[in-house]
């Protein structure tokens, strides 16, 4: 709205020099292709399954994260802090679950498309983007190796004390990846519910777990 | 009767290369389909070729073919111009004839 | 042979296609069913449907792919140099039904044929040649692999 | 998943177990393993079989007006079927807008034979004229195989068209976070164990683009640019895009024009 009352006051400022210099009539104002995206993706969709008209509609992150360049670190830095603090810790105090249950989870790709049932719990979706068990040689490389994880990080036993700060960061990576990098392609998977408590512990655990095969 | 085959059919040295693609299924019989009712199987039991009135090769098929299946073969004696006809017959009795001019 | 050409030979057995008559459907019961090796279970059951032992032989070729990306598409050859070849047989060891397919070589017809098959999950696949009176046979495997997101 | 076949479901277990098996082999000789697997596969793409029967298509006389295709003008001039899939998505004076190729064959369909457009846009792919339209869309792109995109911007809405379509591609939605530039906006990605083309280079849109419509060998279906699309966005988790929308026609014109020089291989054959 503000950006459009400066175009028509730009064009009326550039006709009222044309018409002093008498020059041609003036060009009209270049089109605002962002607008014109935005109503097309409002008008080019339907709502199908469990996949809804409100998923086209952005929040102010995706917003920000939309185009070929990255915002500034003004503007990435004010969403990381309100990403930050939409982090919950789980609701138990318990952050670590059964590392098989979440290999599981890491090797599912699926859930919340209009395709799947509603009701059915989604996968991880790890494996498309990460390398983490070296036996599971289909791995993507969207995201970085997580292989050795928490070995590579000194995690011994994720209870312990010494431990705390990487088990809550790896948490908070897990519950909303954008708190730490704004326009991650990562998925929030706890800030969106796309992955329950007891599934954030299970991934936690094939993550940390140093039994876990990733950790091998 | 199916779709059209497409027939590849070229002669080297006295030798036919034939390759052939059929439009078929190729249903298994263990597939369901989206309301989870099982899909009946489909597939194509035998193929013949047949060539100057000699037959050039038979082929017996399980249902572990591929969809859409694919098939090559070669026979001697063979010269620019001579027909070969491929039939198919599948397991329910449907059946389809195409035939190709060698070059 | 350049993609032109061939599409132009395409259209020309398209046309002589449409010529052919497709005859009326066969009854169910005017078709030779399948022989029983197609119904076997097992490998040994099916290699057993063509009446002898198969003796192990480098005459014969697989040529198939070492990783199948999909395992609903698996291109398959198999070639023969044993003289006086009549049959040929494919397996696919850890199917439902192992015995995927059967061709009969005439005289003047190469021991060479090359299809696709279906694979369940990563496996052998024997070939069986009928030569001479005589069974001959060589594996090879094949592994099948995922790709995509699952969705 | 609907498409539940033996051989996916199989394959399904396979990954779950063999694969776990295999050797951690370098992914390199993977790799070079799978392309002796595409190399085997590309002789006999059975989406012959659906250019044979889109030719057939696009001559017999059909549909409740009676005729035929053959004066349908897909930008080169009535009839003219030779070159125009490497200049599409274009705009169209009739029509006064941008069509791709799928949204140009149903304004012929309905004008020239008369069948009801929007009905035909609603028909499940594979289905019934949609099934149709797949056919004549794998005739006419093999009739530009080995020639290069060239789509035209000459008409002020064919350059709207790239420019909403470049923002629409980025564009993020839904409960994942995703656009299209997720998976492909940087060179050298892989999601599993399947390569990803970035499309914001002209190599990378040469070869995605560049290769739809396409037989895949995982369902037996042969896939169009619109299916392709649609696809992206339902594992992107957004809603559904309807068939020959403004937002498919609109990246279609962004990935054609950056695809610009490179040869068309379509129809290809895909995993």
């Amino acid at each position: 709205m503000t950006l459009k009352h400066h175009l028509s006051i730009a064009a009326v400022a550039t006709a009222a020099a044309a018409v002093v210099s008498g020059c041609a009539a003036p060009r009209a104002p270049a089109p605002d292709y962002d607008k014109m995206a935005d109503a097309m993706m409002k008008t080019s969709f339907r709502a199908q399954g469990q996949a809804k008209m409100d998923r086209v509609q952005q929040d102010p992150l995706q917003d920000a994260c939309s185009s070929a360049t990255a915002p500034p670190e003004s503007v990435t830095k004010k969403l990381e802090a309100t990403q930050l603090a939409t982090i919950k810790p789980p609701a138990s105090g318990q952050y670590i679950g059964d590392w098989k249950s979440g290999e599981k989870l890491a090797e599912n790709g699926r859930g919340m498309t209009w395709s799947d049932k509603p009701e059915a719990d989604s996968g991880g979706n790890c494996y498309n983007c990460h390398e983490l068990a070296k036996s599971q040689i289909s791995y993507g490389t969207i995201g970085p190796s997580l292989y050795r994880y928490g070995k590579l990080r000194g995690v011994q036993n994720p209870a312990d004390p010494g431990s705390a700060a990487m088990v809550q960061y790896t948490w908070g990576k897990l519950y909303n990846a954008k708190a730490y990098s704004a326009c991650s392609e990562m998925p929030r998977f706890g800030h969106f519910k796309v992955l329950n408590e007891k599934q954030l512990q299970d991934l936690m655990a094939y993550l940390l777990d140093p039994k876990s095969p990733v950790n091998q | 009767m199916g779709d059209p085959m497409r027939i590849r059919a070229q002669v080297k040295d006295g030798v036919a290369d034939v390759r052939v693609l059929m439009a078929h299924p190729m249903e298994t019989g263990f597939r369901k389909d989206s309301a989870g009712a099982v899909v009946p199987a489909r597939y194509i039991e035998e193929v013949k070729a047949t060539s100057g009135g000699k037959t050039v090769l038979t082929a017996r098929w399980g249902p572990a073919i591929s969809q859409n299946p694919y098939l090559q073969f070669r026979f001697k004696g063979a010269k620019v111009g001579d027909k070969v006809t491929i039939v198919w017959t599948d397991n329910t009795g449907d059946t389809r004839t195409d035939e190709a001019t060698l070059s | 042979m350049s993609r032109h050409s061939r599409r132009d030979i395409l259209r020309q057995a398209g046309a002589v296609a449409a010529v052919a008559g497709c005859g009326l459907l066969a009854g169910r019961n005017a078709l030779a069913a399948n022989p029983p090796g197609f119904e076997a279970k097992t490998l040994d059951a099916a290699m057993k449907s063509l009446g002898g032992a198969a003796t192990e032989s480098k005459d014969i070729t697989i040529t198939s792919p070492d990783i199948a990306e999909n395992g609903a598409v698996v291109p398959i050859t198999v070639s023969s140099n044993l003289p006086q070849t009549q049959e040929i047989y494919i397996f696919v060891e850890k199917n439902p039904f192992p015995l995927t397919a059967s061709f009969t070589i005439p005289e003047g017809t190469d021991p060479y044929v090359s299809t696709r098959v279906k694979m369940g999950e990563s496996t052998n696949v024997h070939a069986v040649v009928k030569a001479g009176g005589k069974l001959y046979t060589t594996f090879k495997e094949t592994k099948v692999t995922l790709g995509g997101c699952g969705g | 998943m609907k498409r539940l076949t033996l051989a996916r479901a199989c394959a399904a277990l396979a990954a779950a177990g063999s694969i776990a098996s295999l050797p951690a082999a370098a992914q390199t000789s993977t790799a070079d393993a799978i392309a002796e697997y595409r190399t085997m596969l590309a002789d006999g793409n059975p989406a012959d079989l659906w250019v044979a029967k889109g030719e057939e298509l696009w001559k017999k006389v059909r549909g409740p007006k009676n005729a035929s295709m053959a004066r349908c003008d897909l930008g080169r001039g009535p009839g003219v079927v030779k070159g125009a899939f490497v200049e599409l998505p274009r705009y169209f004076s009739d029509t006064a807008r941008v069509q791709d190729l799928e949204s140009r064959l149903l304004t012929c369909m309905e004008t020239l034979q008369g069948f009801n457009a929007a009905e035909v846009a609603k028909t499940p792919f594979g289905r019934g004229e949609k099934a149709n339209i797949e056919s004549l869309v794998a005739y006419v792109a093999s009739e530009s195989r080995d020639m290069a995109f060239n789509l035209p911007q000459s008409h002020p809405d064919e350059r709207t068209m790239y420019e909403t379509g470049k923002r629409i591609f980025f564009y993020r939605g839904g409960p994942y976070d995703f656009s299209c530039a997720s998976c492909h906006a940087s060179d050298g990605k892989r999601i599993r164990l399947q390569d990803l083309p970035n499309l914001t280079t002209q190599k990378g849109a040469g070869a995605g683009f560049g290769s739809w419509p396409a037989y895949r060998v995982s369902n037996g279906q042969l896939w169009t640019m619109q299916h392709r699309l649609n696809d992206c966005y339902r594992q992107q988790r957004f809603p559904f895009p309807e068939y020959a929308s403004e937002v498919t026609v609109a990246l279609g014109v962004y990935l054609g024009v950056t695809a610009r020089g490179a040869e068309s291989i379509a129809p290809a054959i895909k995993r």
